[in-house]
């Protein structure tokens, strides 16, 4: 089996479901003959043909508003936007409608959406193409947010997404598009959804982290376990619902917890699992949970991103600092 | 120092446009206008429609007359722009799909909405919103014009399931001034879904009169903008409606494209009860509107045209304010939902991180 | 000196700046001839007249861009915002806009505005009318985001936020717009961003909240004071930027802290303050720092709102949870 | 099953548009319109607009190759529309505000925007941003459309203060679709505001052919919508560029509301240096439209009319590339801003519970 990348897997995902249900279309700018501006649909126009393959005007708010209209029709509309930075426009069609579509009506309606779109910096992207707000979106009540961050989690997880009777915004991490590949076995199975995925295991400290930043952690853990440090390293993947019992398990085993995200700090998603850790797990905590994030300025253009975004030098430090708080 | 006189030549014209307005019938419901639709003179067609703006208005009486004795929450009242929904909804198939604002009663009752639904939902309980019947009909959009992608969306779906089937989505002439009002009619026409917008053009928008709304003349010129086929009507003139909506809603289910209908109208009442209306419009301009109500003018031509007695009439007032009546009492008698309904469609399933909030509930806190 | 209401005081506050300062201006839906659906601007079109009070067509997102236009020209636009569940599609223009002007143009631009919006339940509002999503801004780097609790409070800020060189969001709970009355010297007085004010000392626990909270929370301090409980209370007042140091002096004292917000739990700003807590205060903690919040559901209709939001028994049911926390 | 042969009649019609049409010069350079405009045999006026749109292809060359070697970032090329930039720019008064799409570097080069600062920018550097001369004008913006809405919000301020400046608006044929460009043009009707929109309808946005992307026939029309007076040009005939935008912006200098204006043109290149076009159109077509170069049109033009010498233009080729060159040199030998710039412009007072995390990154850790 030949080893892909993430947005091929992503690519692989959209083919498979496309492919065995008739009712999943994907819709949204250049997602047609240009296969997408990073290519996550290319080859969807031909297998599928126009109808189910569909280049939109450039309109977000139109893409997220339509497929919820789609959605109530019993369509599974997968909507890509663009870059992450032009998702706002869609918080209200997200927030006001898809997310509460099926308590408003008890029921009557629902809106099985997938809206998908790259986020994160690290690609010397332009002005508003590297930004990291995953934490908007989380705070919706009735909404999942998925982030995948290897290509075997991005086709389970996309699967998982779309099978899905509620909507689902699907953030993928753009730097790790292409970075590393994975033999991912064309199956259809889906990952399961609103659970943590223990990556490293680990005894010492435990680190929580989503999307691109797994990679620094990692790589931040495999540094560490040279000093003969047990980093259990744990990849959130559905942070709304957010899965407590795996990170707090960890925690009660470890006693340390650091979190990492590329996000801003102040009301980061990564301020939810600090908090709930803080209150569920005072009592094992031996020191307090640290972030290791992105800073609360804005996204600086790509000649500093590598500045603003946690390294795993900083990872390093800050899980270094938390071993030894005593 | 002004604007030099400039003498630029065009080299010609390139596109060409204009909207037509249709009344048949003027405020007295004297005939204006002929041939009259060919089902102008039959009983069968006008009485239901007539019995649905009846209906409304009786409605609209009773939910009125409930918030002010403090049990309904703050509601929209359609009064004086009852033919509207008689004509629209009267136009579509019931396996279309309405998509309607918050005031378009009439339009959701001949669809079979309940009364009772309407009264749950200004009442503040979800269950008004699980219509028993249009099992399909979306709910009604608080959020100003962002229904109208739902529809686009909508009828995208019956455009690739290669169904005969409209989305018909209505709105207010505030709502042209969105932008998501302009991508779903644009969206709408680049893919030739079978969708139809109805304007209800009541000159308001809370206290916001059209002309300080926008500079266009008309707002079916709005369409050209998508370049989609629009029209004017006058939306009192029950007879104009119907013959405007029918047309368009036929041709965007036989695939001609998306329609804009745009109808004139008036809102004879306050924006919601939460308004008050006199702060900034004056009285005479509404005592001037009154003249213009859809009800007597078509009431007026059904008599002339001997479709009606004022028999029939009063039995017919006399009916439908008893279901309004009834449909009152249904509704207070409804005990509300446990407070942990908030969970019940939540998600499909209730995630597990969520059944702790959920017992707390019964439990009075909620800390996660 | 007569009393005054909140939305009153808003209206005073505007008065007094409009006429002091004629780079103000309003602008919104039915701001002008009706005085706004509340009332806040009542009497400033007869003041000021139409240009500098402006009714704008329905297009919330236009409201907020202009309002970015107006202020790199130096003017001071107030948009207002009939409701914060109308506010959604202002996120893209304070998001990508409005919040970075000046950084993006290293301080060649900026942009100077306020967006009002009342916010949260309580007052038997229709659908969408209801919500607390001040989470959702709270999290912009470059943004304020500023709560009034009282009608002083009200009136102070709010000539600070207008006062203030960057764009401040600032939400108005609905609520309490003519719940109490105070009196509110009209002399141009503005109080301090970015501080907390301590409502009441207490040396027991401290509870942290801001906007119609307050109340419950000041009742819940009365009763508990019955049972000789001293809670000091803390407004947040201006969330973000978020002053931490008012809020860990007053953890450092009483070793508890209770966090309480109308907003939905997860993500809420709620997150942030209890993992600030968590962390910088871990070692004077007597107790996990808990929060007694909205749940994460769809906001409900109003014959269930109140079964919703954190009422006074909640909060006191939980102080004395923590109370008796060992 | 099809549509019924329905009969209803319109009363009448109530509004009436039309989209004119403005081309001087064909692709050859031959005048087919006339009389031209008064300025049209002077070389005064016409040689800076050559030598701008000379610039901003060289410019374009010079962005290229450095992106191409791993210099610059990606990159947007106005290759084929240069003409637009400096008839707009041109049209303008130093005071007025320049809103920008990212691909109109002529008209910022014009209005004072320096080559250095235009690399900083697509070279990651936010002080591209900073213009030391038009100090007023807008950064480019990046999310499509959303800048539409400045253009109106700087317009008021204008008429609010009485100055006579006017806010010009650039931007795309796909950000047609966006609803905040549809809000801007309707509230800067309504407020009857100096903003003129210039859109470069270069056929394309990213793949997306215009025909995908509206059924409108004319961007032009759009306005219809907003009550804007509109008109379409030829983009890449800089004769009827300069005297439609002229006209229009002093029509909204004095007083006579918004304008917008559909420059028909071709995008050349890629969409940006990430984009690769060859994907979705046709290399025919792309080299069709290389005979409607506007620098080929306009060159043509000053050549028979004894406005320019091959010697005087091979001297301005010169010089341009020379004045690139030197940019380029420039913009390498910058040194990047500090780690802890990001904290420099976030607000006016950094807020004092900023500097922990300011001073954390010099430490290289930000938790708090
Ligand atoms: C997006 C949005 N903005 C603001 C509001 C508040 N609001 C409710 S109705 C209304 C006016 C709507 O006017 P119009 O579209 O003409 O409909 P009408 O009420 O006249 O039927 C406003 C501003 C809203 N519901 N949604
Ligand atoms: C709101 C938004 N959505 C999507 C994008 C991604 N994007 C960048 S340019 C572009 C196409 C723009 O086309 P057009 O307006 O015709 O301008 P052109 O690039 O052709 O000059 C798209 C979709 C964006 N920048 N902003
Ligand atoms: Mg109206
Ligand atoms: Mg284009």
């Amino acid at each position: 089996m030949a080893e892909i990348t993430l947005v091929e897997a992503v690519n692989q995902a959209l083919t498979w479901e496309m492919s065995h249900n008739e009712n999943v279309l994907v819709l949204g700018e250049d997602v047609g003959v240009d296969g997408g501006v990073f290519r996550a649909t290319v080859g969807l126009l031909e297998k599928f043909g126009d109808e189910r393959v569909l280049d939109s005007p450039l309109s977000e708010t139109l893409i997220s508003g339509a497929s919820v209209g789609m959605a109530t029709q019993g369509l599974i509309p997968i909507a890509e936007i663009q870059f992450m930075g032009f998702a706002y426009s869609t918080i209200d069609q997200i927030l006001n409608h898809a997310a509460r579509m099926r308590n408003r009506t008890r029921g009557r309606l629902s809106c099985p959406m997938v809206l998908r779109a790259p986020f994160g910096g690290g690609i010397r992207a332009p002005e508003h193409h590297s930004e990291s707000t995953e934490a908007l979106f989380a705070h919706i009540p009735g909404l999942r947010v998925v982030i995948p961050s290897s290509p075997i989690r991005a086709y389970g997880l996309l699967l998982a997404a779309i099978r899905d009777p509620d909507p689902v915004v699907f953030l993928e991490p753009k730097r790790i598009y292409r970075l590393a590949k994975q033999e991912v076995p064309n199956n259809g199975d889906a990952l399961p959804l609103d659970v943590c995925f223990v990556l490293r295991p680990g005894n010492d400290i435990s680190v929580v982290t989503w999307g691109a930043m797994t990679h620094e952690v990692m790589a931040a853990a495999e540094r560490l376990a040279d000093q003969d440090v047990s980093v259990e390293v744990i990849d959130v993947a559905t942070i709304k619902p957010l899965d407590m019992k795996t990170i707090l398990e960890s925690v009660e085993k470890t006693g340390r917890c650091v979190i990492v995200h590329e996000a801003a700090l102040s009301g980061g998603w990564g301020a939810e699992v600090a908090a709930q850790v803080a209150e569920h797990g005072l009592l094992d905590l031996l020191a307090p949970v640290r972030r290791v994030t992105g800073y609360d300025t804005v996204m600086p253009l790509y000649r500093l991103e590598d500045e603003y975004m946690p390294s795993t030098d900083r990872i390093v430090n800050v899980i270094n600092e938390v071993l030894e708080f005593a | 120092m002004h604007i030099k006189n400039y003498t630029h030549r065009h080299s010609g014209k390139v596109a060409q446009f204009e909207v037509r307005f249709t009344r048949y019938l003027d405020n007295k419901g004297n005939v204006v206008n002929t041939p009259l639709p060919s089902w102008a003179n039959k009983s069968d067609v006008l009485i239901p429609l007539y019995k649905n703006m009846i209906q409304t208005r009786k409605f609209d009486q009773a939910a009125l007359n409930l918030q002010r004795t403090g049990r309904l929450g703050t509601y929209a009242s359609p009064l004086g722009q009852e033919a509207i929904g008689a004509a629209v909804a009267s136009s579509m198939w019931a396996e279309d799909v309405l998509v309607p604002s918050y005031r378009e009663f009439g339009a959701q009752m001949w669809r079979g909405v309940t009364m009772t639904e309407l009264l749950l939902y200004w009442g503040g309980d979800e269950r008004g919103s699980d219509y028993q019947v249009p099992r399909e009909d979306f709910p009604v959009s608080i959020p100003v014009a962002s229904h109208c992608c739902h529809a686009t969306g909508v009828a995208y779906a019956f455009k690739l399931r290669k169904q005969k089937r409209v989305a018909v989505c209505c709105l207010g002439d505030g709502a042209t001034s969105k932008g998501d009002f302009y991508e779903s009619l644009n969206a709408a026409a680049a893919w030739h879904v079978p969708a139809v917008f109805i304007i209800s053009n009541n000159q308001w928008a809370i206290s916001i009169p059209l002309n300080k709304q926008t500079s266009a003349q008309t707002l079916a010129q709005k369409a050209i903008a998508a370049g989609v086929v629009n029209e004017q009507v006058d939306g009192n003139d029950l007879i104009a409606l119907r013959a405007v909506t029918e047309r368009a809603i036929d041709e965007a289910r036989f695939g001609e494209g998306p329609r804009l209908i745009e109808a004139l109208t008036y809102r004879l009442g306050d924006h919601t009860t939460a308004d008050d209306a006199s702060r900034y419009r004056s009285q005479a301009e509404v005592e001037e509107q009154r003249s213009n109500d859809p009800i007597l003018r078509l009431r007026s031509y059904l008599l002339n045209a001997g479709l009606l007695t004022e028999a029939d009439e009063s039995e017919l007032n006399q009916e439908c304010e008893r279901n309004a009546a009834a449909a009152v009492e249904q509704y207070l008698a409804t005990p509300p939902q446990t407070a942990r309904s908030m969970f019940d469609y939540l998600y499909a399933h209730l995630p597990d991180s969520l059944r702790r909030q959920r017992d707390a509930l019964a439990g009075q806190q909620c800390d996660g």
